[in-house]
């Protein structure tokens, strides 16, 4: 045994070396951020809640019902219903999300070809019941109207409408084309009141026999 | 060693056991009898040249209705010593659902043999500790196999364990406070 | 004479130390252990079957949740099998980025090992340390996918989003500051008397076992074995970069501790060198399939009556299939991903060689004949993640 | 000190009144018992997939959960709550409910990310779709795996919900 191993034996040198960087972080700085109080920086792109993109224009979502998403959807958490008003054009009957059952994999954000969804950077929606985690397509659009008022800018962007690995030649068009969406609502749209489906469909309600319903078309085959 | 040559020379000691030899990429999967399975595998780890001292890999593929034996083995070797790798497969008809188990040779092959009989029915003769894995121990049925369903809900065939903690559930909700 | 009976202790599913729902039934002589069997699939989710159900890219995900301490890297993995089974080559800026990636997710998982080993050992402090500098490689990857954990960054064929100069910013900043955080971690248990006590000399596998049974990762290096994928079978940018494989001698707790030290300072130097070459350039290559892939026809020899085969009917033909076994070293180990492929876009069969897997299985040879405390350092230090184990 | 009985008291919380003047405050005992309660709430190292690993990063330096008085514990007859964190399988389930039979009421359920709240991406054949098949659950927190601050959104809300309580403890004095 050397005199350093004795030394450390008696002196229990180790220890105290630890005891002293206990005691210099004692010292310096916290990192514990104080959550309710203070908020943590989320970096733009953060997977969370799901929302419509609500077009400033018209004031509605801009899906185009080509089911993309739904096919896309690892955990096919995603229902989309075509509907037809009386004149035989295709509008949005129903847009679920079972938000409960996503994995946040933006796959559907990624795949949309007119960046009609979006995960937004909001995270904390806890609830009692399972139902208010549940989203239809009014829901999704007011998860925008919450999300854009806490947005300090005028235009939003997602990373995921356009990511960089992707050649932006195999894009469609309207995907190549899309510019930062604008947030605050321009003075002729009131934000929230107008309604989803009047301008294309003035009628009570859509006729029934000519709704077909998509499901999705990965169900048929599970067992293989 | 390529694993073409390995595969060669598999081929010339074997010369009746090896069924087939197929290649993709850089590599090469050998189709063999597997009646003679213990003897090519002891082969393959005790010759000096080979020197296959690892089991990377077991595991079993079902090939209902594509192929004329049901099952397959898939045995992952590799030589640490020479960097060489090399894939043997081991045919196995649905009938006589079983073959020999190499945990004597390779000790690592203890729980992926007993991993693919849970999951697909195949039985390893010789094997020390022969017992499902993954699945409780009176799970019915082996889930990887082609025709077993996939989804959540099943229905009558669900497992005994988890249809008592349902009881369970059922029972105690009057106890409940909400 | 006092009669000698065996206590039968169950240890788990629930139980702080095992690391996730790993269920041990040890069996014990006095403070000996006699037996020990472990008992997994406390979280079996059905992995395999689902992948088999799902197109290449949407089981991506799948992947991110085998081993959710290190998920990029079993993304990364996968994609290099896949991209292998496809025949598809990553640009080189996306093998560089990958690197850092797998090189920082090395790093992150290494710290919550060192977290919940040293833990379960007894030393707190360092739990507290080292979660503390995880958060700043978390941030790393929140900054460049838009998660903290479940990433899905890397895609067939290169990675999803391009990293900029905030985040090689942020990142060497993290490897400049990172050497000093190990050096406060081994202040604090290196040399530390009830450390020692507690890892020199237990759980001892010679390298020749080591092999038999199959570890792979430092698992394995700790025996003396300097087998790591990235050197046997590179992939990504690994031909490229200089680095070592640390290896121990004494087969022990302690020296695994050690190897996965050096790791740590290995994969800064890794990291550094990827950063200060990455290349310009496209992050996908331009072959690489959308996520819509089509699912396609299964692929048949000619004249082969495919689409009347009915399940269960015999087939005289052969139908080709592609087999590919690809592995790529995670932190735990070698990760496999053995691909059937029949033509169409979803796998046949997929297997996943877990090292958790293989790496839970030695622990009756570890355990057996020590005494009962030394359990939960055998437990320890194999890195086992029970997500991975399970699958 | 003698009160002024004429003073109306003031209300400045929901069933928490104060004389002015006097440092008194007037409540029922349940408000200071759910005060109490809900500042400790113990939950039990329950940790079943990803999600845990977030759970131990909200234990950590960064977000601390011993702010709010959460001290994990490993035993479930000390325990207040379950964080169910992570995909619970069907061999598991009968564990789960053990584990929550042997806590002591009054007693809640978090089920923490997809996988808990409802199967998340595994519907498979050997996995729960949702935590609420086995146990009655208090809060949802979705994501996948939640950030540590949902966890933190999640508890405060168990502690909202425990505010409003009742009468809850007197009935397991």
């Amino acid at each position: 045994m050397t005199v350093k191993q004795l030394i450390d034996k008696v002196f229990l040198t180790e220890i105290l070396k630890g005891m002293a960087l206990t005691f210099k972080m004692m010292l310096s700085k916290p990192v514990t951020i104080q959550y309710p109080d203070e908020k943590r920086k989320i970096y733009p792109g953060f997977r969370g809640k799901h929302a419509f993109v609500r077009d400033a224009k018209t004031g509605r979502q801009k899906c185009i019902m080509c089911m993309k998403c739904v096919n896309i959807c690892p955990s096919q958490c995603i229902s989309l219903k075509k509907g037809r008003d009386e004149n035989n054009k295709p509008f949005l009957e129903r847009y679920d999300i079972e938000a409960l059952r996503c994995i946040y994999c933006g796959y559907c954000v990624e795949v949309c070809p007119v960046c009609a969804l979006v995960l937004t950077e909001d995270f904390g929606y806890c609830s009692y019941t399972k139902d208010a985690i549940f989203f239809d397509k009014d829901k999704m659009l007011k998860n925008w109207d919450e999300f854009v008022a806490k947005l300090s800018g005028d235009v939003y962007w997602n990373k995921f409408w356009r990511p960089d690995g992707v050649d932006i030649a195999k894009m469609p068009k309207s995907k190549r084309e899309q510019a930062p969406v604008p947030i605050r609502p321009t003075a002729a749209v009131p934000s929230d009141t107008v309604p989803e489906k009047k301008p294309v469909n003035p009628a009570e309600k859509p006729p029934e026999p000519a709704a077909e319903v998509e499901e999705k078309p990965e169900e048929k085959k599970e067992v293989v | 060693m390529t694993p073409r040559a390995i595969a060669e020379l598999i081929q010339s000691k074997f010369k009746p056991e090896v069924a087939e030899i197929t290649e993709f990429g850089d590599q090469v999967s050998v189709l063999v009898n597997k009646t003679r399975i213990l003897e090519i595998m002891s082969f393959l780890r005790n010759s000096s040249e080979l020197y296959f001292d690892y089991l990377t890999d077991l595991c079993g593929v079902d090939y209902q209705g594509r192929k004329n034996e049901r099952f397959e083995v898939v045995y992952h070797l590799r030589s640490i010593l020479h960097n060489h790798c090399i894939r043997i497969k081991a045919a196995i008809p649905e009938k006589d659902c079983k073959i020999d188990s190499v945990v004597r040779i390779w000790a690592g092959a203890n729980w992926h043999e007993r991993e693919c009989f849970d999951m697909y029915g195949i039985s390893f003769t010789g094997h020390p500790d022969f017992r499902r894995i993954l699945m409780p121990d009176d799970w019915e049925g082996h889930p990887l196999r082609k025709d077993y369903p996939l989804k959540s809900d099943l229905g009558e065939a669900e497992w005994k364990g988890f249809k008592e903690v349902l009881e369970t559930v059922e029972r105690n909700k009057k106890y409940e406070v909400r | 004479m006092l009669k000698k009976k065996e206590l039968s202790i169950n240890m788990g599913p629930q139980h702080p130390a095992t690391h996730g729902v790993l269920r041990l039934v040890l069996e014990l002589d006095g403070e000996t252990v006699v037996k020990c069997t472990p008992h997994v699939g406390y979280l079996h989710r059905g992995t395999e079957k689902l992948g088999e159900n799902r197109t290449y890219p949407m089981a991506l995900p799948l992947t991110d949740r085998l081993d959710y301490v290190s998920s990029m890297s079993n993304n990364i993995g996968y994609c290099v099998a896949v991209e292998r089974l496809l025949g598809i080559e990553a640009p080189a800026r996306a093998k560089y980025i990958r690197t850092i990636m797998a090189e920082l997710t090395r790093i992150a998982n290494h710290i919550v090992w060192i977290a919940t080993h040293a833990l379960d050992i007894g030393a707190m402090t360092v739990f507290l340390y080292s979660m503390r500098d995880r958060e700043w490689i978390l941030d790393l990857y929140e900054m460049v996918c838009g998660a903290r954990l479940t990433v899905t960054y890397p895609r067939i064929g290169g990675v999803r989003c391009d990293i900029d100069q905030e985040f090689m910013d942020s990142c060497y900043k993290f490897i400049e500051d990172f050497p000093k955080r190990i050096e406060e971690y081994e202040t604090l248990i290196d040399q530390n008397r009830i450390w020692l006590q507690r890892t020199v000399g237990v759980g001892i596998i010679s390298a020749a076992d080591a092999i038999n049974w199959g570890l792979t990762g430092p698992t394995l290096r700790g025996s003396g074995v300097a087998y790591d994928v990235r050197k046997a079978a590179p992939y990504d940018a690994y031909d490229q970069i200089d680095f070592e494989v640390p290896v121990g001698k004494n087969c022990d707790v302690y020296d695994r501790y050690r190897c996965r030290m050096d790791e740590f300072r290995q994969s800064i130097s890794i990291i550094k060198q990827c950063l200060d070459k990455l290349p310009d350039g496209l992050v996908l290559a331009s072959e690489a399939p959308p996520y819509d892939m089509p699912i396609g026809k299964p692929r048949v020899m000619p004249g082969h009556p495919m689409g009347e085969i009915l399940p269960g009917e015999l087939v005289e033909e052969k139908v080709p299939f592609d087999e590919l076994y690809s592995a790529t070293e995670v932190p735990k180990g070698e990760l496999g991903f053995y691909f059937v492929n029949d033509g169409t876009a979803r796998p046949y069969r997929m297997r996943i060689r877990a090292p958790s897997f293989v790496h839970a299985s030695v622990l009756p040879k570890l355990c057996e004949g020590s005494l009962v405390a030394d359990v939960i350092a055998n437990i320890g230090t194999i890195d086992i993640v029970l997500g991975e184990c399970d699958r | 000190m003698i009160v002024d009985g004429t003073t109306a008291l003031i209300e400045v919380e929901e069933g928490i009144r104060i004389i002015p003047g006097a440092n008194t405050i007037v409540c029922a005992l349940d408000k200071i018992v759910n005060w109490g309660r809900k500042s400790s709430i113990w939950p039990m190292t329950f940790g079943l997939a990803c999600c845990a690993i977030e759970m131990m990063a909200t234990g950590a330096s960064h977000y601390d959960l011993d702010r709010f008085g959460v001290v994990f514990r490993g035993s479930p007859r000390q325990s207040d709550a379950i964080i169910i964190a992570g995909t619970l399988t069907k061999k598991m389930a009968p564990v789960v409910r053990m584990v929550y039979d042997q806590m002591p009421e009054p007693r809640y359920v978090i089920a923490m990310g997809s996988c808990a709240c409802s199967g998340g991406i595994y519907n498979t054949y050997s996995t729960v779709q949702g935590v609420d098949t086995v146990l009655p659950v208090d809060v949802y927190i979705p994501g996948c795996p939640p950030r540590p601050e949902a966890l933190l959104d999640g508890l405060i809300m168990l502690q909202e919900l425990i505010n409003k309580e009742h009468f809850k403890w007197s009935r397991w004095r």
